[in-house]
């Protein structure tokens, strides 16, 4: 299990980074490379090139902005979001995902950006950037555009990237007046790739009625899939155990069409797709805050 | 691992068929497909490239032998790709039943995944299927449009 | 043998530091000279002819020294040896196929090696890999163990004729009398899969070939080292003492590191010596998964005849055992399923036949528990079914039915995995059985804590189960003590060792014997140039029959010690103690020579010594017991289901064990636990999933799952001990207990929480997804 | 002779261009030609003959292979070498030292946390950031810190206890890092 040959550079800069990106059509970007170097001693990834990102310091700024939301460095690692008392503040549901996302150990070396643009199905942080409505920013040699986190996944391990783009930095809002939060997830072992999982939030209106509600779900489709039926479903409802109830029962009836591997059945990630759905929503509900305590 | 479905396409079985003996319309339904040749008559060989996600290094030599030919309704393919990621193969049905102005594909295959692909690609090769499965229906769908002159569906 | 200073004791172990500081050396930390690396392409397919083989492209890149295919090896291509030759039962069925080098005509499992690049480094031959082109056809793969037999199934041996690798039928009494006799049988089928041993170390050879010396050095991850040295000569046509075997340090074996030969342990030396140059191979992880043997599937039918009061008449079983592709260990495995269904109690009618199938997967041989977990998991589930059915309580059934503490020896009337009848030595099972209900709180947890967690709607349930494991059979094994002039005391015995702790253990039994401090003994295991004399660690006889070596060896040496002190310092030997590293008189200590000093009498350099005598105060004794003693206990474990999302959560697990006499209780509750975490792992975690056409669906640690921190509860513990009288020290084995019954606790555990929900659990491993569809398959039941 | 040597054995044949780095390993600078691909569990026990980072599954999940880099945890097989210039990494030789354990070898050592002790150097290079960020862990925060590297022979059980020793032993100096935990 050693990985093939391949050449390999260093960027300084962002713009030595997009310049060699944009010079070596079979070059793959390495960020955390939690998943890229497994899948290269595999030897099923066996890219000509290399262009390493750990060197571009600009990549691996992370902190607040003024609207009270998050910026994220694409380049900034899970351990470093896990410990950050900022993200804990301003975006509670990211914090509350990234003890899920592997093991200490691979959390000291991937990246934010680095899952993002891997775009596992699998993977927790697409269906948290979905939930929180996150805008990720992409830039190329010529241009940089931003993309909202949901048009951003466009299918199995596929994203909104060109070549020769990368993704830079990720931008969160702060979370909204009367919302509440919740991740679930289940997996074999602790750090196993979920069977399923969620990622909800939950806005209520001066009434206590769902104004908004973002369930993302993962493990169950092509990419995070956001459960659309399901949250219509809670929109003008309390959050009420029925109505919870009524919207995880959809969530899993007809908003997803999960695929079957040996460790679950489509039918066994249906069930936990109604289960998690339904603790996630109970527990978003629980949490909701009165206004939004982040300073603007 | 068992792929299946019906897929609508525009033209008469009669239209269609000939597209489907193409190689050319044929690589198209095969996403990934960078070479096709029509060997013989009832003969294909190309090299098949699959890249997604953290697979990219799995490309195959594949050879497609037709059986049961009945023009312009159905025939039935054996599928044999081959590669260092390990191998596929298995069979195919296809049957083309008119419906209206266009027809109705009906496919079934029944695949054998094996090698390093089966070993540690498990994870995603249900979702890898049904992805090749709708991509290639997909192309095929939008070759027939722009052959027979329809607009892209 | 009686505890003491040391024997018994919680002695801290002598080999940590080296491991703890990474200074042991392990066989891929060997770095030699001009060192060439292996790598083996291995086929894809699980069943297909050869065609043809052309490496010509991996011979002309840069880097490759050598491939070699079958066609190259010769005359040195022959199948390995039969290791195990079956026991004499009459009417015994056997067919022997032993795996091969390298596939030659036909491969018949996905994994198995086709060729042999060798290059200057891993990564240029697995470049080289890449560039062999093979080109086979494929045949209908083997997979399931019925349809092996069916006729016109495809053919893994063709010469048989059939799939058939053995069949053996054992009986005692008339089970048909006891059925008709019976108020009630219980029938069910079960099912227990596959699982890899998956110790963290893969395997791993490197060979040397010295040709100034004509020696060759073997450094290989077996749990046998002498027996490799003893056939390797033979195939390589040396003599055994030019050949070396080395077993360092081993991570972790739990059976598989005793098969042999693996092609790698053929193949290197014999590369090594044709390219004069040293030759490394250390397995993969994914190579891991098909090229070291495996273990556990079986399927059985098998039936329980009980009274009304619930004693048990008669069983009768009937399974199927995937031997794989070859069937190089015998019957080992499936006669162990066969003796230890019988575990401890009275079962006076007994037919059990069973069939070994050859499939295309790979290798079954022993793997920590060696069949015996099939045995337990089958008896113990009929004897819950049972009890339900005739509404006795499932630890009253078993009280009934135990063999009595008076009852030793106890003969069960068939023959065991070591040709010698499974004749019990010595146990106390009631006493063992009370403890453990005592220790979990079995009363209070069933009276009250169940229903008042039911009510708040909590799924708990608890199993509780009772096993025998035949442990510590011959042949025999060795050792050789020598007190040093330094005072320090050098042990050398030819097992291997794989972490139990023989380093530590074995130095207690002398340190006992000749007085010494316990760091004063150092322990040499596995090097064939130490001693070469024993078969292996195995069967979970290390300390039994290695350790009983020891301690003959030492009572030798200490006899010298005397014969030799008693003259010169002018005592009776009776009189004379050894104690601090010196013997002296027990009543007058300053009458006494340290036994370094004594060393150095015993090896004078001039002068005469009397006729016959032996200089050096040495000894070697061996060991052989005459049959395997039968250690026990009962498992007992509280788990909780979350009946939506079938998930499990052991909250306690409970051991009362059973290994006679103790030499160190800190490393056999070691043994223990790391043997129960093995046992949680085959239950709910561990899985090698075929699919029909052979296939392994899942040759990673992100798909095998292996359980971790969080899947494995802190064990609490009893011990009592029965010694064993069948050898001098008192004691059984321990190896390979904790992995035995957990399958069987874990099915009744879960089971009891769910009960109501009509789930009965026949088979292992459960995952949750299983669970799942079998709770739907329950309430479609149900509702049908 | 040996350079060459250690050249191949770390699959540094001169192809694709090598690379050389500067790389601090346990307190001492090495300049050394690297393959892009070489991976740092090979670079560390082939090219610097520190074998105690022993390698498991070379796929990242079973932690056999971890050290640390930089002061962080880290698998060794999703490293590769080239990508440690300029930095520094701790492997379990600069533990102790002068033939005294480092606290938590010696507590490993009484509380029999290691049987074939293969996987050992992992659990402790993973433990001791762990231990300087949690002077005082739960049981449940060891057995999550723990869950990230495999052991086959233990169940665990005895490493826990180890800890929970070496937590009670250290308790007053234990908010600063232990010794040998790197930079």
């Amino acid at each position: 299990m050693k990985p093939a040959a391949f050449e390999y550079h260093r960027p300084a800069s962002l713009d030595e980074a997009l310049a060699l990106l944009a010079e070596h059509e079979d070059a793959k970007p390495l960020a955390g490379g939690q998943s890229l170097i497994p899948a290269m001693n595999f030897r099923l990834a066996a890219p000509a090139a290399l262009i390493d990102l750990n060197g571009i310091g600009a990549l691996a700024r992370t902190g607040g902005m003024d609207d009270g939301g998050l910026q994220l460095g694409a380049m900034t690692r899970h351990c470093t979001l896990e410990r950050s008392p900022l993200v804990a503040e301003r975006a509670p549901l990211l914090a509350e995902a990234m003890p899920c996302i592997a093991h200490p150990q691979i959390r000291n070396r991937g990246t934010v950006g680095g899952s993002l643009a891997h775009a596992d199905p699998a993977a927790e942080l697409p269906a948290v950037m979905v939930a929180l409505e996150a805008t990720l920013v992409l830039r190329s040699a010529s241009a940089e555009r931003r993309v909202p986190a949901e048009q951003f996944f466009t299918g199995l391990f596929a994203t909104a990237l060109e070549p020769g783009e990368l993704l830079t930095s990720i931008e969160l809002p702060p979370p909204p007046a009367r919302s509440g939060f919740a991740f679930q997830e289940l997996a074999r072992r602790h750090g196993d790739y979920a069977l399923v999982g969620v990622a909800a939030m939950l806005t209520l209106n001066e009434a206590g009625q769902c104004s908004r509600a973002r369930v993302a779900l993962l493990s169950v489709g092509d990419g995070p899939v956001l459960a659309v039926r399901a949250a219509a479903a809670l929109a003008g409802q309390p959050p009420s155990a029925s109505s919870i109830l009524a919207a995880a029962e959809l969530a899993a009836r007809e908003d997803v069409d999960p695929p079957s591997d040996i460790h679950a059945s489509a039918a066994y990630r249906r069930q936990l797709v109604r289960v998690l759905t339904r603790r996630a929503l109970t527990r978003a509900a629980g949490r909701v805050r009165p206004s939004s305590s982040i300073p603007t | 691992m068992i792929v299946e479905g019906t897929y609508p396409l525009p033209g008469t079985p009669v239209v269609i068929w000939d597209l489907l003996m193409d190689p050319e319309v044929l690589a198209k339904a095969m996403p990934g497909t960078k070479l096709l040749v029509r060997a013989a008559a009832d003969r294909y060989e190309g090299v098949m490239r699959i890249g997604i996600g953290p697979i990219t290094a799995a490309e195959f030599e594949l050879v497609i032998a037709l059986t049961d030919v009945l023009p312009p309704y159905s025939y039935a393919m054996q599928i044999d790709g081959k590669g260092r990621a390990g191998f596929t193969r298995g069979t195919a049905k296809v049957e083309l039943v008119p419906e209206g102005a266009g027809s109705v594909m009906h496919y079934s295959a029944d695949l054998q995944v094996g090698g390093k692909i089966a070993a540690v690609g498990q994870r995603l090769l249900d979702s890898v299927s049904k992805l090749l499965t709708r991509q290639g229906l997909e192309a095929l769908n939008r070759e027939l449009n722009h052959r027979l002159g329809g607009a892209p569906a | 043998m009686k505890p003491g200073r040391y024997f018994g004791e919680r002695v801290l172990r002598l080999e940590d530091a080296r491991l703890l500081t990474g200074r042991a050396l392990f066989v891929d930390d060997v770095q030699l000279p001009g060192m060439l690396h292996a790598a083996l392409l291995r086929s894809d397919e699980a069943h297909a002819r050869i065609r043809s083989i052309d490496a010509s492209a991996a011979r002309s890149r840069r880097g490759i020294v050598a491939v070699y295919t079958a066609a190259d090896l010769g005359a040195y291509w022959r199948p390995g040896p039969l290791l195990v030759p079956p026991p004499p039962i009459s009417g015994l069925v056997f067919n022997t196929a032993t795996q091969v080098p390298l596939a030659r005509d036909k491969v018949r499992h996905a994994g198995e090696p086709l060729a042999l690049v060798v290059a200057e480094s891993r990564y240029l031959a697995e470049d080289a890999l890449e560039d062999i082109v093979v080109d086979l056809e494929p045949l209908p793969a083997v997979t399931d163990l019925e349809a092996a037999l069916l006729e016109g199934a495809s053919l893994v041996h063709e010469q048989f004729g059939s799939n058939l690798a053995a069949h053996v039928h054992q009986h005692k009494g008339d089970y048909a009398v006891a059925r008709a006799a019976a108020h009630a049988v219980i029938a069910r089928r079960f099912h227990y899969d596959r699982g890899a041993a998956a110790a963290i170390e893969n395997r791993g050879v490197v060979a040397q070939w010295d040709a100034r010396a004509e020696e060759l050095t073997l450094w290989d991850t077996t749990q046998a080292p002498i027996p490799i040295r003893n056939g390797l000569a033979a195939l390589l046509g040396l003599r055994e003492s030019q050949v070396r075997v080395i077993a360092p340090f081993i991570g972790g074996g739990f059976g598989p590191k005793i098969m042999m030969y693996y092609p790698e342990e053929v193949l290197l030396p014999w590369a090594a010596m044709r390219l004069g140059r040293p030759v490394k191979w250390i397995e993969d992880r994914r190579e891991n998964f098909y090229a070291t043997t495996q273990e556990r599937g079986q399927v059985h039918d098998a039936e329980l005849a009980v009274s009304k009061d619930g004693k048990i008449l008669g069983v009768r079983d009937r399974f199927l055992h995937d031997t794989g592709a070859y069937d190089p260990y015998g019957l080992t495995v499936p006669i162990n399923s066969q003796c230890t269904l019988l575990g401890p109690y009275v079962v006076p009618n007994y037919d059990s036949e069973f069939t070994a199938v050859f499939t295309n997967k790979p290798i079954v041989t022993p793997v920590r528990g060696a069949g015996r977990q099939h045995g337990v998991f089958v008896m113990e589930r009929l004897l819950d079914f049972a009890a339900r059915e005739l509404g006795i309580d499932r630890v009253e059934i078993r009280r009934r039915n135990y063999i009595q503490p008076d009852a030793f020896p106890y003969d069960h009337e068939i023959l065991f995995q070591d040709f010698r009848p499974l004749v019990y030595d010595s146990g106390n099972y009631p006493a063992a059985l009370e403890q453990a209900v005592e220790l979990i709180g079995y009363d209070s947890f069933v009276r009250q804590e169940q229903p008042r967690l039911r009510r708040e709607g909590k799924h708990v349930g608890l199993g509780i189960v009772s096993y025998i494991e035949g442990t510590g059979i011959g042949p025999y094994e060795g050792a050789r003590v020598t007190i040093e002039p330094s005072g320090s005391v050098r042990l050398a015995t030819g097992v291997g060792t794989q972490g139990q702790g023989h380093f530590t253990t074995f130095a207690q039994i002398v340190a006992e014997v000749l007085g010494v401090e316990v760091d004063q003994v150092q322990v040499s295991t596995g090097d064939t140039r130490e001693f070469t004399w024993g078969t292996g660690t195995f069967a979970s006889r290390g300390a039994v029959v290695a350790g009983s070596a020891c301690h003959a060896a030492a009572l030798k040496v200490r006899e010298k010690v005397l014969a030799l002190a008693g003259p010169l310092l002018g005592v009776a030997a009776g009189e004379l103690v050894l104690h601090g590293g010196r013997v002296q008189s027990s009543n007058l200590p300053d009458k006494g020579i340290s036994l370094g000093e004594l060393a150095r009498k015993a090896n004078p350099l001039r002068g005469a010594v009397t006729p016959g005598t032996e200089p050096g105060l040495e000894a070697t004794a061996y060991f052989g017991p005459d049959r395997g003693n039968a250690a026990s206990g009962v498992h007992a474990m509280i788990v909780e289901v979350d009946a939506e999302t079938a998930a499990v959560t052991i909250k306690r697990y409970v051991v009362v064990h059973d290994c006679g006499t103790i030499i160190n209780p800190m490393v056999v509750e070691a043994q223990v636990q790391g043997g129960v975490a093995h046992g949680i792992g085959n239950a709910f975690f561990e899985q090698l999933s075929f699919d029909e056409n052979g296939q392994l669906r899942n040759a990673s640690f992100m798909d095998y799952l292996l359980p971790t921190a969080l899947d494995v509860p802190t064990v609490e513990m009893a011990h009592i001990e029965t010694p064993s009288p069948l050898n001098p020290l008192g004691t059984k084995g321990v190896g390979e207990a904790g992995a035995i019954p957990t399958g069987a606790a874990f099915a009744q555990a879960v089971e009891d929480a769910l009960a109501g929900s009509g789930v009965e659990l026949t088979e292992i491993p459960l995952s949750p997804n299983r669970l799942f569809e079998l709770l739907e398959a329950a309430k479609a039941r149900g509702a049908a | 002779m040996p350079a060459p040597l250690i050249h191949r054995d770390s699959g540094g044949l001169r192809v694709n261009g090598q690379h050389t780095i500067g790389v601090t390993v346990n307190g001492t600078h090495h300049e050394r030609p690297v393959e892009p691909r070489l991976l740092l569990s090979d670079f560390l026990r082939h090219d610097l003959g520190l074998t105690g980072t022993h390698v498991g599954c070379e796929h990242g999940v079973c932690g056999a292979c971890t050290v640390l880099l930089d002061g962080a945890a880290v698998r060794a097989c999703l490293v590769f070498a080239v990508q440690t210039d300029g930095h520094e990494v701790t492997t379990v030789e600069a533990l102790g030292g002068e033939g005294a354990l480092h606290p938590l070898q010696q507590a490993f050592h009484e509380a029999h946390a290691l049987q074939c002790g293969f996987c050992t150097p992992g659990f402790l290079m993973s433990l001791l950031p762990f231990l300087s960020e949690h002077p005082d862990p739960s049981e449940q925060e060891i057995r999550e810190a723990l869950s990230g590297n495999l052991c086959r022979c233990t169940g665990y059980a005895n490493i826990v206890a180890a800890v929970q020793r070496f937590v009670q032993r250290n308790g007053a100096t234990a908010g600063n890092r232990p010794a040998g935990a790197g930079a």
